[in-house]
């Protein structure tokens, strides 16, 4: 029971990466504060110097919180001269943010994506989806970034990141090219009839059995997820401004179905990163609580 | 009479080839995306094992999920037959075979002839499969090999509440941040498992000796909660993987 | 000990504690299904009701008697009688409300062992002018039932009795609900769930005296705690006293509740007259309804939105016992209705057990919202 | 290699008619308005010929309606997504999610065109919660008047009837008097009876032609039982639907004597307890080519029809209509009226007791000479799901092969049709039955 019994490569694996802001010297700034998002499948660290982006990254959430932390916190600042003791509050946020042990208060990722989103889109956004690695989340806030209202998807990992590795891992695709590909198709193909990963799965084998190529599997791929993804959103409404935050934002194959589904052309761009909202909404938290702390 | 049965599994395609009751060969190729290709392959090298010519196959059985899809099959059989005719040739005293495959468990209970009298499947559900040991083995980031060692030192309970795979992956992921040893959470899983496919073979008459074939009855760890949860002992075959494609292979005999 | 432990020791060895009853009086237990059971007369009838409740255990024991789509409340009920825990009934009593409740009952007759048997044809309209007359023809063919089964004979005085004290249990209830109005409620949800459910399990006259106890220790009794946000706690069954302790450690504290393992239980009492069991009979046609009582909801409904003003609450935890109809109907409308009142409601999807991680976030989530402290 | 019995057939001589009939019952409910008919919601279990004491009226029932919808995917599909986004959740009744989805979207399904407002909903309680709850939605949602009948005896069992039919009795006086006022007509208790006389005459009709298909080889087989039935469900208080039952039972007792089969090829006889599922119909056209042939499904002979099932001699014959029965009393007055429709519910529900349904099960089996139960784990039906394990072990227990499968009859993304037709297959391997290879 040799020869491609198991894949050498993890096509799943996306790179992680960091990033430094030029223009922020930290030591000027009167507050630095940062947060911390531990996802079910991916973590990010973001750092504050008073209310500007000073550094962040995003690395792969390992099998235990507050490694993970560890790790997204020093990828962090590995190109800085920030230390974690300069750092003044630390939130932690996501899946395990009750395990991270640098953190002074935990806030649920749901409230941190909404403030994020509100950082980095501004007063004018009123509803979020966030689509991370297990969660979907149809969020609805204020202009100050309050959430007023939020469902998040039942029992059922279906329509999220974890899903598309599982599809990438199975076409053996880079998961950052599943996007592109699935929009390179002469014409959309009738979406998969189950989004449930396991079973989409063996949906897609009989597919390309059946003579489909990769990116047509792809593409019904996407548009079924796209299609329980509107599903959520329609149970909690859309205001004007939409946007959307989390991993499988940077899928243009599900986001641009999802837009077309909902008849939305102008998202509300999400610029450094729409993966660090929550981590953003963290470190924005922790910026407010040092203030009021001083008070 | 030479005769094959080749399982056109979703997973790997098994070819054995007999004379009457001898078992000449057993090949095992996986799938891939050209099965009926493999199939062929996998046929060849039976046909090569057993040093016979192609013409000294008198009758092609398939069956498995793909089991229409072969040309070269003068017939088809469905698994829940071929199980239990392979099952009744090896093990006579059998009369409730349990076949827990890559994406689907079946329960059958058959008479001392292998007929088939009444059989329970969860093919709605991959909760009871081969694939949630896989998709909970990369939860854990550790191989199936490991999760098998790993539940069988699991001293504490966690029980998995979830009844859908994807579900219980997300618990599971919940489960290793809450700190849980990575053993109980692979015995959690086995168990998940074990109870839904007993429960579900518990719809049939119980009343004698039970068989566990398929791939996954080489997971000790499974077959251990299996007995835990039947209350019986389970019996398992020779190349457990191989039995669906020996009853093809015998079925042509008769068909 | 405290009131409270007293109630908790009641729970945590129900059986035990029924068990000993028996022992202590030479009395039957009579086990009931739903809130549609006359207790009054089961207690005339010198013997202990009581209220067959789950235990939250992951179990597959049932999956060959109940189709899983059978909601979990009652697949874990009959889970229960299956292991054998029920061993010690002298029989069981099945009010006639909802199909999955049907389901468990039609197979514990079939396939667990219990001398006596009764299902009573609870009316399912009860705005028509003759639900209280055929209720009561029930009732009756209840009390025949029982005293040829038993050899006994259920007296009017008895039925007084048992009338006055449900009466005064159901009183001693609502009165320690009161103090959940406080600002700073001298008692946590959970706390008054064990309350509940106690009485659903223990002779009413012990319940009573415990409870007068409760009410003697509340006017001083101090909570180390935060109260939080104040919710209200809306569904079907709800016996998981673990799963709302848990919750009240996110700072909320849960301060009134509407469902049929709660209020709804105890709310409305026998109003006296000639005849007993008529009067009785009236009081469970009158009584606010299960959602499984079709058409208008009115009733239900309005007295929700009553309790969560009285009760100043903060928000709703709607919760939904996987595959309950009945119950599914009313969650849409019901969030409809507090979002016209300006109080947030969170839906949240039971099964026989809870996964409490992944409902934590959506809890904290929904707490947040309310907490102004945050932003 | 299996040979199969080779049998004549031929088309039914009055399915021209039928069809006429069931287009005329779905024309009805587009145009009934503009004739001045009242438009009315139910269910298939409610006694509407009592409505014709308001004068003329066309009737909806609510499960047809549905089944109508979920046959057709493309329709029925977006109908469901619809509902669901109202917050509502995927696993109630299947009939309901397509009816109301498609009232919601203001599309009915025989023409595109808009939903059909009702003038007033009339529903039996016959699964506890359902029905009156899924037309409160419409009630609510078209400012409609309802009300209801709560009539399910389930597991009533001992103690008096009385007072249980006095309470049902009641109900449908206080129905009428409450249909007097919403609809500000006067109830004509002549036309009342004389509907309910041809209802009940028809649904006795109906039972005899379910019966009839005891034959081997069978005169009609499921998917025209489906296809006819629907006059029996819809047009039962007609007359023409007396006409037309009368002749289709003739015709059938003449397709006997001449031994004229459904299915030329019949070798293998099998029967249902529920409604199939009916975005996948095709799976009886499947099994033909093993010689399977189903010969009859229990609800529809217990629903829109009617026979009698005689428990001590283990066997089931026509049922003759209330008034010819002993100890009933003609009916001449409101009264009487509402009393015989009272017990007549009581004693013949659409869930009787399940003790009693176990027993006809066996013998409705062995009067249809089946060779095996095919029974159907309905998602979202909890009536027809909540004892079906019961029933299976039951069957078994009497030496009938079963097959069960899970899916839903309204909901065509809860069917596996492969998963399904491969246990079929597997399940008929078994029982000896292969595929017929000769040409038919």
């Amino acid at each position: 029971m040799k020869k491609g019994s198991k894949m050498t490569t993890e096509y799943y694996r996306w790179t992680e990466y960091t990033w430094v802001n030029p223009d922020v010297d930290w030591r000027k700034a009167d507050t630095v504060t940062c947060g911390i998002d531990v996802g079910s499948v991916s973590s990010q660290a973001v750092v504050l110097a008073n209310s500007d982006i000073f550094c962040y990254s995003n690395t792969r959430t390992g099998s235990n919180s507050p490694d993970s932390a560890h790790n997204a916190l020093n990828l962090a600042l590995k190109d800085t001269d920030l230390k974690q003791e300069d750092i003044q509050f630390i939130v932690g946020t996501g899946y395990g943010r009750v395990n991270i042990p640098m953190a002074k208060k935990a806030i649920t990722e749901i409230a941190c994506h909404a403030r994020g989103a509100n950082y980095m889109g501004g007063p004018s956004i009123k509803t979020i989806l966030d689509m991370g690695g297990q969660d979907l989340k149809g969020i609805h806030c204020d202009e100050r970034g309050k959430v007023t209202q939020f469902l998040m998807n039942d029992k059922c990992a279906a329509g999220t990141g974890r899903g598309m590795e599982v599809m990438a891992e199975l076409l053996q695709v880079p998961i950052v090219d599943v996007g592109q590909m699935s929009l390179d198709v002469a014409e959309e193909p009738p979406p998969v009839s189950s989004t449930c990963v396991i079973f989409a799965k063996s949906e897609a084998i009989g597919l390309l059995r059946s003579g489909w190529t990769k990116n047509m599997v792809l593409a019904a791929y996407c548009a079924a997820m796209a299609h329980r993804v509107v599903g959520l959103l329609e149970r909690i409404g859309i205001e004007k401004d939409f946007t959307i935050t989390g991993g499988i934002s940077k899928n243009i194959g599900v986001t641009s179905r999802i837009l077309k589904e909902l008849g939305i052309d102008d998202p509300v761009p999400l610029k450094p990163d729409a993966q660090i909202a929550g981590a953003l909404g963290a470190s924005v938290f922790a910026r407010d609580l040092l203030l009021k702390s001083r008070k | 009479m030479i005769t094959a049965g080749i399982d056109m599994g979703a997973q790997a395609i098994k070819v054995v080839l007999i004379d009457g009751d001898k078992v000449l060969a057993r090949t095992m190729e996986w799938t891939g995306f050209e099965p009926v290709e493999t199939a062929q392959k996998a046929l060849n090298k039976a046909i090569e094992e057993a040093g016979i010519k192609r013409d000294d196959v008198k009758k092609i059985v398939a069956t498995g999920a793909g089991r229409k899809s072969v040309p070269f099959a003068d017939t088809t059989v469905t698994e829940v037959t071929a199980d239990a005719k392979g099952t009744i040739f090896l093990m006579p005293s059998v009369r409730t075979v349990i076949d827990i495959g890559a994406e689907e468990a079946r329960g059958i209970s058959c008479d001392d002839t292998g007929r088939v009298l009444d059989f329970a499947k969860n093919d709605k559900c991959a909760a009871g499969s081969g694939a949630f040991v896989e998709s909970m083995a990369r939860a854990l980031e550790i191989k199936v090999p490991q999760m098998i060692e790993l539940s069988l030192q699991s001293t504490q309970d966690a029980p998995i509440n979830a009844t859908c795979a994807v579900f219980a992956e997300s618990e599971v992921v919940s489960l290793i941040h809450s700190g849980i040893a990575k053993a109980d959470i692979a015995h959690a899983v086995h168990d998940a498992i074990g109870s839904r496919v007993s429960s579900m073979v518990r719809r049939l008459q119980i009343d004698q000796d039970i068989a566990l074939i398929g791939g996954v009855a080489n997971n000790a760890a499974l077959l251990d909660i299996m007995k835990k949860h039947l209350g019986s002992d389970i019996k398992v075959p020779e190349n457990p993987q191989f039995i669906s494609a020996l009853g093809a292979a015998l079925s042509a005999a008769s068909k | 000990m405290g009131a409270i432990e007293e109630f908790q020791n009641v729970l945590a060895n129900r059986h035990q504690y029924a068990k000993d009853w028996k022992e202590r009086t030479g009395g039957k237990a009579i086990g009931g299904l739903c809130t549609y059971v006359p207790n009054e007369i089961i207690y005339a009838a010198g013997m202990l009701p009581v209220r067959i409740l789950g235990s939250h255990e992951v179990q597959d024991i049932t999956d060959r008697y109940l189709f899983p789509t059978v909601c979990p409340f009652c697949r874990d009920t009959l889970a229960q009688g299956l292991k054998g825990r029920y061993d010690f009934l002298d029989g069981i009593v099945m009010g006639r409300t909802c199909m999955h409740i049907q389901g468990t009952y039609d197979n514990w007759r079939n396939y667990i062992p219990t001398p006596f048997k009764k299902y009573i044809w609870m009316p399912g309209h009860v705005w028509s002018s003759s639900a209280k007359s055929c209720l009561a023809g029930e009732y009756k063919d209840f009390v025949k039932d029982l005293e040829e089964f038993f050899g006994i004979k259920i007296t009017n005085e008895a039925l007084d009795e048992a009338i006055d004290l449900y009466n005064t249990q159901r009183q001693l209830q609502r009165e320690v609900y009161e103090y959940r109005k406080q600002e700073e409620p001298p008692i946590t949800g959970a706390e008054a769930m064990e309350m509940v459910i106690a009485g659903q399990l223990m002779d009413v006259k012990e319940h009573i005296k415990f409870l007068k106890q409760l009410l003697e220790e509340l006017p001083d009794r101090q909570l180390d705690r935060e109260v939080g946000i104040r919710l209200m706690m809306v569904g079907s069954e709800m016996t998981d006293v673990e799963f709302v302790r848990k919750v009240e450690e996110l700072n909320c504290t849960f301060v009134i509740d509407e469902h049929c393992s709660g209020s709804r239980v105890f709310w409305d009492d026998v109003v006296p007259q000639d005849d007993r069991v008529a009067a009785i009979a009236d009081r469970y046609i009158d009584r606010w309804p299960c959602p499984a009582i079709g058409g208008a909801p009115g009733v239900r409904f309005k007295r929700i939105l009553e309790f969560a003003k009285q009760w100043d609450v903060q928000g709703v935890l709607l919760y939904q016992q996987k595959w309950c109809d009945p119950h599914e109907f009313d969650i849409p409308p019901l969030t409809q209705m507090f979002k016209e009142h300006d109080i947030p409601t969170l839906t949240l999807e039971f099964d026989v057990t809870v996964p409490f991680g992944q409902f934590r976030t959506r809890i904290e989530a929904f707490i947040e919202m309310a907490e102004l402290e945050v932003l | 290699m299996t040979t199969s019995a080779k049998y004549k057939t031929k088309p039914l001589d009055c399915w021209q008619w039928g069809k006429e009939l069931r287009l005329e019952a779905y024309q009805e409910m587009v145009t009934g308005h503009e004739q001045g008919k009242s438009l009315i919601l139910g269910c298939a279990a409610t006694p509407y010929g009592m409505l014709a004491g308001l004068g003329d009226f066309v009737f909806l029932a609510g499960e047809p309606y549905g089944a109508s919808v979920a046959a057709d995917p493309p329709f029925s599909i977006p109908c469901m997504e619809e509902f669901e986004s109202k917050g509502y959740s995927r696993d109630m009744c299947g009939y309901m999610r397509n009816f109301l989805g498609s009232m919601y979207l203001d599309k009915y399904y025989f023409t595109g065109g808009s939903f059909p407002k009702f003038d007033f909903a009339w529903s039996v309680r016959h699964c506890p919660a359902g029905h009156p709850k899924w037309h409160q939605i419409v009630s609510e949602f078209q400012n409609i008047p309802m009300n209801y009948i709560d009539d399910e005896s389930m597991l009533a069992e001992g103690g008096d009837d009385e007072h249980r039919i006095d309470y049902i009795a009641q109900q449908y006086m206080e129905s009428l008097e409450w249909m007097e006022k919403v609809t500000g007509r006067k109830y004509d208790d002549e036309k009342g009876i004389e509907a309910m006389r041809n209802y009940f005459r028809n649904e006795a009709l109906w039972g005899e032609i379910c019966l009839l298909n005891g034959a081997i080889p069978a005169p009609l087989d499921i998917k025209s039982m489906f296809a006819l039935m629907p006059i029996s469900m819809l047009r039962r208080h007609e007359e023409v639907a007396t006409r037309f039952l009368t002749a289709l039972r003739d015709e059938l007792k003449d397709r006997i004597a001449n031994q004229i089969a459904a299915v030329p090829n019949e070798r293998y006889r099998m029967c249902m307890l529920t409604p199939p599922p009916w975005s996948f119909l095709k799976i009886f056209r499947y099994l033909e080519n093993f010689g399977v042939v189903f010969v009859g499904t229990y609800v529809y002979l217990i629903n829109s029809g009617e026979v009698k099932f005689r428990y001590d001699k283990n066997d089931v014959i026509p049922a003759t209509v209330p008034e010819e029965r002993p100890g009933w009393p003609q009916m001449k007055t409101r009264e009487d009226l509402c009393r015989t429709v009272a017990r007549w519910r009581y004693e013949h529900p659409f869930q009787s007791h399940l003790d009693k349904r176990k027993q006809e099960y066996i013998i409705i089996y062995n009067h249809w000479q089946a060779n095996a139960y095919l029974l159907l784990l309905n998602r979202g039906c909890v009536p027809m799901t909540t004892s079906m394990y019961d029933f299976q072990r039951h069957m078994q227990q009497h030496g009938i092969p079963v097959s069960m499968f899970e899916g839903n009859f309204a909901d065509c993304r809860d069917i596996d049709e492969t998963g399904v037709l491969d246990r079929l297959e597997a399940f008929l391997e078994g029982q000896g039955i292969g595929k017929i290879t000769e040409p038919i």
